[in-house]
């Protein structure tokens, strides 16, 4: 059991690490800390899918030496890198806009309580 | 490969390329760009749906030079040409119908980007439509989701905001659990087209070996797409986000955006997991309880809602349902069936918004029932669409909404004696339920007036004539839904 | 009322048009949906009050312990179950078949000889998997759109969005140093190196780690600080709202008409003319530096201007 | 190195459960900052160099710097409602 744990270690905290994040994005009413719960689950994503890129023993995909010869079985798969890649900057988008409806909800409501501006918007503007 | 099989990756890319010109344009050039682009994809659709029914076939095209598995793949056949056919003319249609209240309600800074959203989310939807690759997909959804916020949030008003912010946190989980789903079926399969995962899947499914994270993928991409299209449980952000948006935007939502979710979780469950594995996983039994209670307790929401535009938006949530049950029934003739009522309710409900929007601004603005009586009378056109569109959803004979229930009804009657019976039922009640309230308003905007009402709005003639072209585009429905079921039926075929 | 003359559209055309919809506006436009940036409505901040005394009775206490509680229950159920799954996944790190398949063998294998990108995920991002990177450098773009939306103050010159202008300047200026002298020593120093590294790393992306991402998040940090040191003053000599919509747009234009040109030659068998050029040199891989360079463009002053848009509402 | 690498994943699931809980907003965001920090060190690990080099310049770079400005901006708002508040009432 403790091998089988050890074999998945990273696997295993990217996904705790998910579940904390979801867990804040979801229930957490402070909106920084929305924002923050919802960083860490993407991140949680990306450590999960690059974690399976990884093989023991071998070095990153970059050629070194373009004249030598190529042995494949010397790089870790490169995909998933690439993948990773592209979601760090999706999700750093996302967070950008996230604060910046935080700011002006700030700005309207005095507040980052999201039920207080629940129930703030809904008593100044019935529909 | 023959000029016309461009035609796919046109519709996504050329919205994408001119919507960075837009966003140096001027408020009005920009407005003219958000009309002309999906007109112009309207009519490349029609001409690649045209084309592949003669072609009588579907096609892949590559990314690149080197094509799947190694670059990305698009892949287009008759259904997705119409669903790209119908989602295009919906956003061109829904831009213009509410061309005026765009001006009115969002400023003039606001409104260059307004287009540029839009023509983003074209092109997040045409890529919804024909991607072949799920990390694309993934990519699109994030565009596609914050161009949908960024429509809801172009109002400047608290309720608005706060509905953005809803939308916004449910739609970022929802794209975490189908991100976190993808992520396990790349660790399962290693590949990332729908066809190889497929292929994949079915050699392990025959193995036997890696049962339940299989599942645990299935339950991820389900929840994460049911989250963001609104089923059942998801459903809360809903109308918070649709009735404080601009008109426009309300349509687009939810004519367009969720109803690309439903595209893809097809595609899915087609492609990707196949209907066995789909059965298989218990995933349909979940889907098919959630769908009953949508339909049910949708129509019981808007049943007790006081206000027009809340009223259509959980009325949305009950449609929905009625096109997951489509899909959950597990079959051929299902997913057909909910793909033809995807495209019935996508037009009326966009119609019904703008329509009922305009009611709402021949009363004064408020939305109140008692406050709409005899807006029929102050806006003969808008109520006539508004009756069309309603009549449509509660499935009035010769509109396309009862063609799509026809459909929907005859696929249930195809499950297990005692399931159909509860389909059937569950369906007659909420058709009973919708009458109930699509029908009143109905009545209620013909009523006579309580009071006198100040100056109504006038509309600009296009923008009334495209309210018109919803109302007949409903109506073709209906009387060619023998020819365009035929066409969905060949489409799923084809997508297996 | 005006009236709308339905010819005089037709003839007029869009102008017509145009002033027509400037009336309607005035007529429709609700109250609520002017005053951007002001304090809340009086009744609002009744309501405001009542909320906050409501938030420390006994009610607000009540509903923290039933939010932690299932927060905690959500979290450890969640993880549990994922988890439990996990480990029947193939074990990390070992030589899995499944994942190490003949995909990632072609990417090694093919793409320094395809691409010429010494550098295979570079190869991958910008070249076999480049149509999900032109999505991605949308996200930035949409994102950047939709934080102008929000965050961008009326540039008119109505007293009351000059008033709101001023306002968030003063306040600004307010709260941030000025004329600190060790900070602007430091950046002197740092910005500069700063700005040179994410230019290295930007087009060296096909050779060595890095790339358009990373590169203009780095060119963009470069700016960030300069403007901490020396305020907007400074930096709105060369950067302001047009040259970032100009840059913006001209990066992305050139970045999705190159992708067209490369997608739509690669589908149909014509042959581009791009060739991987002579391996490791800086001008070699056809399109990737061009490429890595507008992205690191489009990145670079996307965060200049999230950073400025947050810190002033304008550019 | 599995060693280092253990000790970094305990990290970031440490910080996560810091970051829920501790109620102090500029602290919550050191925290992260923090962690996302190690997580580059963690990407080094997995062999992805490119994936460190963007981590580090986002995800601890400048994801933190807008939530810092973020943060400040409602610093500031809020003095400048008490600001106003005050003179309402004079």
């Amino acid at each position: 059991m403790l091998s089988k744990l050890m074999g998945h270690s990273e696997e295993i905290a990217a996904l705790i690490l998910f579940g904390i994040g979801f867990t804040n994005l979801l229930l957490n009413r402070n909106m920084m800390k929305k924002i923050i719960g919802f960083s860490m689950m993407d991140s949680a994503i990306y450590l999960f899918l690059a974690s399976y890129g990884y093989i023991d023993g071998r070095v990153a995909p970059i050629i070194e030496d373009a004249s030598a010869p190529l042995e494949v079985s010397a790089y870790v798969n490169p995909l998933p890198a690439g993948l990773v890649l592209t979601g760090i900057v999706v999700s750093v988008s996302v967070t950008a806009i996230m604060l910046a409806l935080t700011l002006r909800l700030y700005k309207r409501y005095h507040t980052l309580d999201i039920d207080a501006i629940a129930i703030l918007a809904r008593e100044a503007d019935p529909e | 490969m023959k000029f016309w099989q461009n035609l796919p990756f046109l519709l996504i890319w050329t919205p994408m390329l001119l919507s960075g010109v837009t966003a140096a344009l001027k408020p009005r050039w920009a407005l003219r760009m958000a009309l002309f682009v999906p007109l112009a994809g309207t009519l490349g659709s029609a001409a690649l749906l045209l084309e592949c029914l003669r072609a009588g076939g579907s096609f892949l095209y590559p990314l690149g030079e080197f094509g799947a598995p190694m670059g990305n793949e698009l892949r287009a056949g008759p259904a997705e040409a119409l669903l790209a056919l119908t989602f295009c003319a919906i956003l061109f249609l829904s831009v213009l119908g509410g061309y005026q209240r765009i001006v009115a309600q969002i400023e003039e800074r606001r409104r260059g980007l307004y287009c540029v959203m839009v023509l983003l989310l074209q092109a997040g939807l045409m890529a919804q439509v024909f991607t072949n690759d799920v990390f694309t997909a993934y990519v699109f959804i994030e565009i596609m989701t914050i161009a949908a916020g960024a429509l809801v949030l172009a109002r400047n008003r608290g309720r608005a905001l706060f509905g953005a912010t809803r939308y916004m946190i449910m739609n970022l989980l929802g794209s975490g659990l189908f991100l976190l789903g993808i992520a396990v079926l790349y660790c399962l399969t290693g590949e990332l087209l729908m066809e190889d995962i497929h292929d994949k899947l079915v050699s392990l499914r025959t193995a036997g070996s890696y049962a339940r994270p299989i599942t645990l993928s299935v339950a991820l991409v389900t929840v994460g797409l049911a989250v963001k299209s609104a089923l059942y449980p998801f459903h809360t952000w809903l109308p918070d986000a649709y009735a404080s948006a601009t008109p426009s935007s309300s349509a687009m939502l939810s004519s367009l955006v969720s109803k690309a979710y439903i595209f893809l979780y097809i595609k899915f469950v087609l492609r990707v997991w196949g209907l066995g594995l789909f059965r298989e996983t218990h995933m349909q039994a979940v889907l098919l309880v959630f769908s009953f209670l949508g339909i049910l307790l949708g129509s019981i929401d808007a049943v007790l809602e006081k206000r027009l535009r809340r009223m259509i938006a959980y009325s949305s949530v009950a449609q929905i349902g009625y096109i997951y049950l489509g899909v959950a029934l597990g079959t051929r003739v299902g997913v057909a069936a909910a793909l033809f009522h995807t495209i019935a309710h996508a037009l009326a409900k966009a119609l019904l918004f703008i329509s009922g929007d305009r009611l709402i601004g021949a009363s004064d603005g408020e939305s109140g029932f008692h406050e709409l009586r005899g807006a029929g009378y102050r806006a003969p056109l808008s109520g006539a669409a508004f009756t069309v569109g309603a009549c449509s959803i509660v499935g009035i004979p010769l509109l396309g909404g009862f063609a799509s229930k026809l459909y929907l009804t005859r696929a249930c009657l195809a499950m297990s004696a005692a399931n159909a019976a509860v389909a059937v039922i569950v369906l007659a009640v909420s058709t009973a339920l919708n009458a109930t309230y699509f029908l009143t308003t109905v009545i209620t905007i013909y009523q006579k007036p309580e009071r006198e009402y100040g100056a109504r709005l006038s509309h600009p003639p296009l923008s009334t004539a495209a309210l018109a072209a919803f109302a007949l585009l409903i109506l073709a429905l209906g009387v060619i839904a023998r020819p365009a079921m035929d066409v969905i039926a060949r489409g799923v075929d084809l997508l297996i | 009322m005006a009236r709308i003359d339905w010819r005089r559209w037709i003839e007029e055309g869009g102008d017509a048009l145009d002033r027509d919809m400037r009336t309607f506006q005035a007529i429709t436009e609700a109250p609520e949906e002017r005053d951007p940036f002001e304090l809340p409505h009086p009744r609002e901040r009744l309501t405001y009050a009542r909320f906050h005394r409501w938030s420390h009775s006994k009610g607000e206490r009540i509903l923290k312990v039933i939010y932690f509680s299932l927060s905690v229950l959500i979290c450890l159920g969640l993880s549990a179950l994922l988890i439990s799954t996990a480990l029947d996944l193939p074990q990390f790190g070992a030589d899995a078949e499944l994942i190490d398949n003949d995909i990632s063998t072609f990417y090694v294998e093919e793409g320094l000889r395809h691409t010429g990108a010494m550098n295979i995920i570079t190869g991958i991002i910008l070249d076999f998997r480049g149509f999900d990177t032109l999505g991605e450098s949308h996200v930035l773009f949409v994102a950047a759109c939709t934080v102008l939306m929000l965050l961008r103050l009326p540039g008119g010159d109505d007293p009351e969005s000059q008033l709101a202008r001023r306002r968030a300047e003063a306040f600004d200026r307010h709260f941030e140093p000025r004329g600190d002298v060790i900070l602007a020593n430091c950046v002197r120093v740092l910005a500069p190196l700063l700005i040179v590294f994410g230019a290295y790393i930007l087009l060296n992306g096909h050779l060595s780690p890095g790339g358009g991402f990373s590169g203009g998040t780095v060119l963009g940090a470069g700016l960030i600080l300069y403007l901490c040191a020396f305020g907007f003053a400074r930096t709105g000599r060369f950067f302001n709202f047009k040259v970032f919509r100009a840059v913006t747009s001209g990066a992305l234009a050139f970045y999705a008409l190159s992708k067209g040109y490369v997608f739509i030659t690669g589908a149909n068998g014509i042959e581009n003319g791009l060739g991987p050029g002579v391996y490791g040199r800086i001008l070699s891989g056809g399109l990737l530096m061009p490429l890595s360079v507008a992205v690191g463009l489009v990145v670079g002053c996307t965060m200049y201007a999230l950073y400025a848009l947050f810190r002033k509402g304008d550019l | 190195m599995e060693a280092l690498s253990t000790l970094l994943l305990l990290f970031i699931l440490v910080s996560a459960v810091a970051v829920s809980l501790v109620k102090d907003l500029l602290s919550a965001i050191i925290l992260f900052m923090a962690q996302s920090t190690a997580m580059a060190v963690v990407w080094i690990l997995l062999r992805s160099p490119d994936l460190a080099i963007t981590e580090a310049a986002v995800g601890s770079g400048i994801t933190t710097l807008l939530i810092f400005v973020t943060l400040k901006k409602l610093h500031a708002i809020h003095t400048q409602k008490e600001v106003e508040n005050r003179d309402g009432k004079d």
